[in-house]
């Protein structure tokens, strides 16, 4: 094994870790690792925007945004997280401005800014311009001008490094153990900070839309260290993911007037939001959506409907959304001038994850009790901004504002924590032999057929619309598939650039924080936002206004505790749009 | 439909020399050629290993030779092939292991170019105004996702590896076009160095091998002449 | 992560002398195919040919000639070695002297042809 | 793939003709500089030089030429004119033009190959 030293370490460099890299990189020395190269990061696939009051097109202001957020999340978001988040948007989308980020412009040459879903000014009022955005690469764009300027900061990267195993004891966090891909060969990485930036985890699904890294694996390793997840019931999904695989389709594409059409040529929203339409919320899109599959209308009987553009005109299609019209040639040979797009909801983002503080610190406790020297942002971490429901744009945002606050807290931490601790025998022991155990799994059992039967189920048991019966089964499923998970064989015993081995891990992590979504749907007994249960289809504020916590215990069950919201501005109301 | 795909493999752990594996594969509609990888890694032979992420066409993980021609395996897809689809690591690059290449290289040219705004005044509390027609300037620059194809492709890259390429040459014009950077001079010493600009004989294989269709010639061009504005 | 910055190459400037030159050699060897092989009968004739080369205003201009086309040509060959070579840096060293040689030899031998040349 | 389109092609041309011009520019220099040995030394090499067989070689010698000046102009035209996007087409036009020239001076030069 290898080690090295730095003072703070960042798992993950998506816009949340390439953040907080290059914040921490001004004064103290950074490590950053990735399973992927950065810039194969997630984060890139970001088209729409990034939320910000700029105001630059129209009345904006940060209060306006503040109550959509906690609107948008069903009253269960943290309002002291959200006002930090909305106010800390403005300052933050500038510097990204002055970092470099290629913005759109308005005719006066400010940052040009675009209408979503949701948006709103005089609390809910009217639509407003608020999305920052550069053409539909928004992401993209932040993700390489982040990257760069870490390497102008002289951040030490390293790339294709798989976290395995983070060090806790004593509730300090010293370093972790990861695996160099190219090599097989693992490395301990001693530090006074570590940051978790490991991304979302919607992997767990069959339908999504998410990267092939997205396998939720700072969760899964939070967890094992006994640390709970937070809220992981809730987890979004999109109303238009291409079929049959979940790539996301734009939501420009309704708002550029796009219709839905069940089997029986039918605009089916008609019958579930009848003045907005398609153009309603996200949740309620993809619940009508779900409710004609499961009806048997969708086309053809199958599991799609149709997102019809050809009436908009081959003009306007190729004018304003060129960027679909050529992902759904290449993805789905088709033509959408001439033909409907096949579109399922897709499982997109996830609401829940690491419980941390304002301040970015993972809390053991779930509560107040932080873990010292360990810290998570982006879109593992759960602060919580986005309550049940995630209001679009504000992801990236949440990413790119905790992670530049978590780089400065960082800093400051360490300068104060004094010198990286010297290393442990025993922490990195265990993980070699963990690994080279999985690196030896020779059952008859298929890993393909685990990660298949899993993501299939968390699609049909844990997809929209939820019942006891279904999380009940699901549970079961997964402790089964856990089971057999220890019988697994794998084919490839060489070391360099072994993806069977990590694809391994990460169904491991799919496996561990799966049971976790579906234990803590199971218990919440209510719908809000995201989380919909035909058993107990009206939102609770008696009972469930609060946040799940999940803790893995010793002996690998699940225990729930469960934490009050804070609520300081906005009082629960009616959600209606 | 049942097609071949004919792989190449090298695991130097294994065997010292590079072969080629021939697999059929039962392709669903629309699939594309990682769909198609994927089905032989899981379903076949969990040894193969290639490199992917976002299957998106945007993170530039999956750039690889297909019958052929450099391009993203999550782009491609496999009905508009014919015959038995060859698959190949991207050509240029250090292979690790089947069609995994070594990208470092590739991303130290990258950092060798300076790739971020160099301003030469301080930042103002509010955005930098920088006018629509500004911002074009950089439009089919700024949109380049990384992926190697272009440098992968390039001759000149061929035969001498230190050359910077068109990637990094590409994003040092995303840099220099951009009217809020004035760091044009401060990247002379390797724009204008004996592995920088002039390597390239504007043989346009890189344009050729864009899986989005950017310009790294042009992008090259532009910065000669700016570098000849400069100087004269 | 460096990459090796050496100038080597002249930069700007030689890149420029070489479009430059090109540039120039396009309408000097069209003068000169011309004059020599279309303007005299279809052997080249001595008297012509020295009666031509004695004049000052010629010789001013092959010097002209002489002095961008080998410098067309010899940067060239060196930007190709640069090419190919680049790993290598004794071999392209002892390759590029060759060159220079060379290059040096011929431009005298041109102008001890032109300069003193009498009809 | 990369080793047969437009750019590749021109490029390859332009690099061998390049090479082959500078190589006979320096045999050339060679030759001409028996001038100044009077007219005895000239006409003996002229006597060699202006054999068919090297008359062939100097036809090939006048379309590497050709094509290496015109394309020449292509190469600065990319560089200097921001075309960059017809490159193929005008590669063509290299490739055309020098055709046309390249053939003119092949007929010109028949009557001199005939009268030997
Ligand atoms: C298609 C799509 C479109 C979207 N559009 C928008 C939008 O328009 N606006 C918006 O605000 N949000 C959008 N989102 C959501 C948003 O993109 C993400 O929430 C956000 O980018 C997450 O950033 P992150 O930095 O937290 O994580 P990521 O960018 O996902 O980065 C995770 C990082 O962690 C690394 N990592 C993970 N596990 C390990 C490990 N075990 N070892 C080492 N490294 C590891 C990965 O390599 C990666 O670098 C979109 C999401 C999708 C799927
Ligand atoms: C007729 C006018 C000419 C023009 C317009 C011209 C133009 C050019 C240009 C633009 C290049 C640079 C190519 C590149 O960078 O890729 C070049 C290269 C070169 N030229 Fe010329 N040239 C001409 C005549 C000549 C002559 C007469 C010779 C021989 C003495 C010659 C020898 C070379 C050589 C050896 C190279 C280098 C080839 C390479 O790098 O691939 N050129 N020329
Ligand atoms: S220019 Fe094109 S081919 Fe080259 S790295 Fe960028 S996207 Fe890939
Ligand atoms: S292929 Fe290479 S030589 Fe130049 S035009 Fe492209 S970089
Ligand atoms: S997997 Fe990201 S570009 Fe293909």
């Amino acid at each position: 094994m290898e080690h090295h030293r730095h003072d703070v370490v960042v798992v993950g460099a998506g816009i949340a870790g390439l953040y907080a890299a290059m914040k921490a990189g001004e004064s103290a020395d950074v490590g950053v690792l990735s399973k992927v190269y950065p810039t194969r990061s997630h984060s890139g696939a970001a088209q729409g925007g990034c939320a910000a009051a700029l105001g630059n097109e129209g009345n904006d202001s940060w209060e306006f945004h503040f109550y959509d957020t906690v609107r948008g999340g069903d009253f269960l978001g943290d309002q002291d997280a959200q006002e930090l988040l909305v106010k800390e948007a403005i300052p933050v989308m500038y510097e990204m401005e002055h970092l470099g980020v290629p913005f759109s412009r308005t005719a006066e040459g400010k940052i040009a800014q675009r209408p979503f879903g949701g948006h709103f000014a005089d609390f809910g009022k009217t639509a407003v311009k608020r999305a920052c955005y550069a053409a539909d690469r928004s992401g993209h764009a932040q993700l390489h001008c982040l990257y760069e300027q870490s390497l102008k900061q002289g951040v030490r990267f390293y790339n294709e490094f798989f976290v395995i195993s983070l060090i806790i004891e004593d509730g300090t966090c010293r370093g972790l153990v990861a695996l160099e891909i190219r090599t097989g060969v693992l490395h301990a990485f001693w530090a006074r900070a570590v940051m978790l930036a490991t991304g979302g985890y919607a992997r767990a699904w069959r339908v999504t839309s998410n990267s092939h890294a997205n396998t939720g694996d700072g969760l899964a390793l939070v967890a094992a260290a006994g640390v709970p997840l937070e809220d992981m019931e809730f987890v979004q999904f999109h109303p238009t993911g291409l079929y049959p695989h979940g790539i996301l389709i734009s939501e420009a594409a309704r708002g550029e007037g796009g219709y839905l059409f069940n089997n029986d040529g039918m605009r089916f929203m008609e019958k579930y939001a009848k003045s907005k339409m398609e153009l309603a919320p996200r949740d309620v899109v993809s619940r009508a959506e779900q409710t004609e599959i499961d009806e048997g209308r969708g086309i053809d009987g199958g599991e799609y409907l149709h997102l019809d553009l050809t009436h908009l005109g081959e003009k306007t299609i190729l004018e304003r959304l060129p960027q679909i019209h050529e992902l759904v040639v290449k993805f789905a040979g088709i033509d959408c001038t001439k033909k409907p797009i096949p579109t399922q909801p897709t499982a997109h983002y996830s609401m829940g994850g690491i419980p941390t503080d304002l301040d970015t610190r993972v809390l053991r406790d779930g509560k107040k009790q932080a873990v010292e020297g360990l810290f998570a942002s982006g879109e593992c971490a759960c602060v919580s901004n986005h309550g049940a429901n995630r209001l679009g744009t504000n992801s990236t945002l949440e990413a790119a504002v905790f992670g530049r606050r978590g780089g400065m807290v960082m800093a400051r931490f360490v300068k104060e924590a004094g010198p990286i601790l010297p290393g442990a025998e025993r922490p990195t022991r265990e993980a070699e032999e963990g690994f080279e155990h999985l690196c030896a799994s020779s059952g008859p059992e298929s890993a393909k057929r685990i990660r298949a039967e899993l993501q299939a189920s968390m699609t049909d048991n844990v997809g929209i619309f939820r019942t006891a019966a279904k999380l009940q089964k699901q549970v079961a499923l997964i402790r089964d598939l856990k089971a057999r998970f220890e019988n697994v064989g794998i084919s490839d015993r060489s070391r360099r650039f072994n993806t069977e081995i990590t694809e391994l891990i990460e169904l491991k992590y799919m496996l561990d924080f799966s049971e976790v979504i579906a234990v803590s749907a199971l218990a919440r007994e209510e719908s809000r936002g995201a989380h919909s249960r035909n058993d107990y289809p009206k939102r609770d504020d008696n009972q469930w206004l609060r946040h799940t916590l999940a803790f893995r215990e010793a002996d690998g069950s699940l225990r729930l505790d469960y934490k009050p919201v804070v609520i300081t501005r906005f009082q629960p109301e009616e959600r209606k749009y | 439909m049942e097609r071949q795909f004919k792989i190449y493999r090298f695991n130097p752990e294994a065997a010292p020399a590079a072969s080629f594996q021939t697999y059929t594969v039962d392709i669903q509609h629309a699939w594309t050629v990682l769909d198609a990888l994927n089905a032989i890694k899981w379903d076949q032979d969990g040894s193969l290993s290639f490199r992917r992420s976002c299957r998106h066409g945007i993170c530039g993980s999956c750039a690889m030779k297909i019958n052929g021609k450099n391009g993203l395996a999550c782009e491609v897809q496999v009905e508009s092939l014919k015959g038995v689809i060859t698959v190949e690591p991207l050509p240029g690059f250090k292979v690790i292991r089947d069609l995994v290449t070594d990208m470092d290289g590739f991303f130290s040219h990258l950092e060798a170019v300076k790739p971020w705004l160099i301003a030469g005044t301080p930042p103002t509390d509010k955005e930098r105004v920088q006018s629509p027609e500004d911002r074009k300037l950089i439009d089919g620059l700024y949109e380049c996702i990384l992926c190697g194809a272009c440098t992968s492709a390039c001759p000149s890259y061929w035969v001498n590896d230190d050359f910077l390429g068109p990637a990094a040459l590409l994003k040092a014009a995303r840099y220099v076009m951009d009217t809020r950077d004035d760091g044009l001079t401060d990247r002379l010493d390797v724009l204008d160095s004996r592995n920088g600009i002039w390597r390239c004989h504007t043989i346009f294989n890189c344009v050729e091998a864009c899986p989005k269709s950017l310009n790294p010639t042009e992008a090259i061009v532009k910065l000669r002449q700016k570098l000849a504005a400069l100087r004269i | 992560m460096t990459v090796e910055r050496g100038r080597g190459s002249g930069g700007f400037w030689w890149w420029m002398m070489q479009r430059v030159t090109g540039i120039l050699l396009f309408p000097v060897l069209m003068v000169h195919y011309v004059v020599t092989h279309l303007h005299t009968s279809h052997y080249v004739e001595y008297d012509k040919i020295a009666a031509r080369v004695a004049t000052p205003a010629w010789k001013f201009l092959n010097i002209l000639f002489l002095t961008i086309v080998l410098l067309h040509g010899l940067y060239g060959v060196w930007n190709v070695l640069l090419d190919y070579l680049s790993k290598r840096p004794v071999l392209r060293a002892v390759l590029y002297s060759i060159v220079v040689t060379i290059g040096l030899a011929l431009y005298v031998l041109g102008l001890v042809t032109i300069v003193p040349f009498s009809a | 793939m990369y080793r047969w389109h437009p750019g590749y092609l021109a490029w390859l041309l332009n690099r061998v003709t390049g090479l082959a011009v500078t190589l006979y520019l320096g045999v050339h220099i060679w030759v001409i500089h028996h001038l100044s040995q009077g007219r005895q030394g000239f006409d003996r090499v002229m006597h060699f030089i202006q054999s068919p067989v090297t008359m062939v070689f100097e036809l090939l010698l006048i379309g590497a030429v050709l094509y290496h000046g015109i394309n020449g102009v292509r190469i600065m035209l990319v560089e200097f004119a921001g075309v960059s996007r017809h490159q193929k087409v005008i590669f063509v036009g290299v490739l055309a033009f020098t055709g046309i020239l390249f053939l003119s001076a092949v007929v010109a030069a028949i009557p001199h190959l005939v009268s030997h």
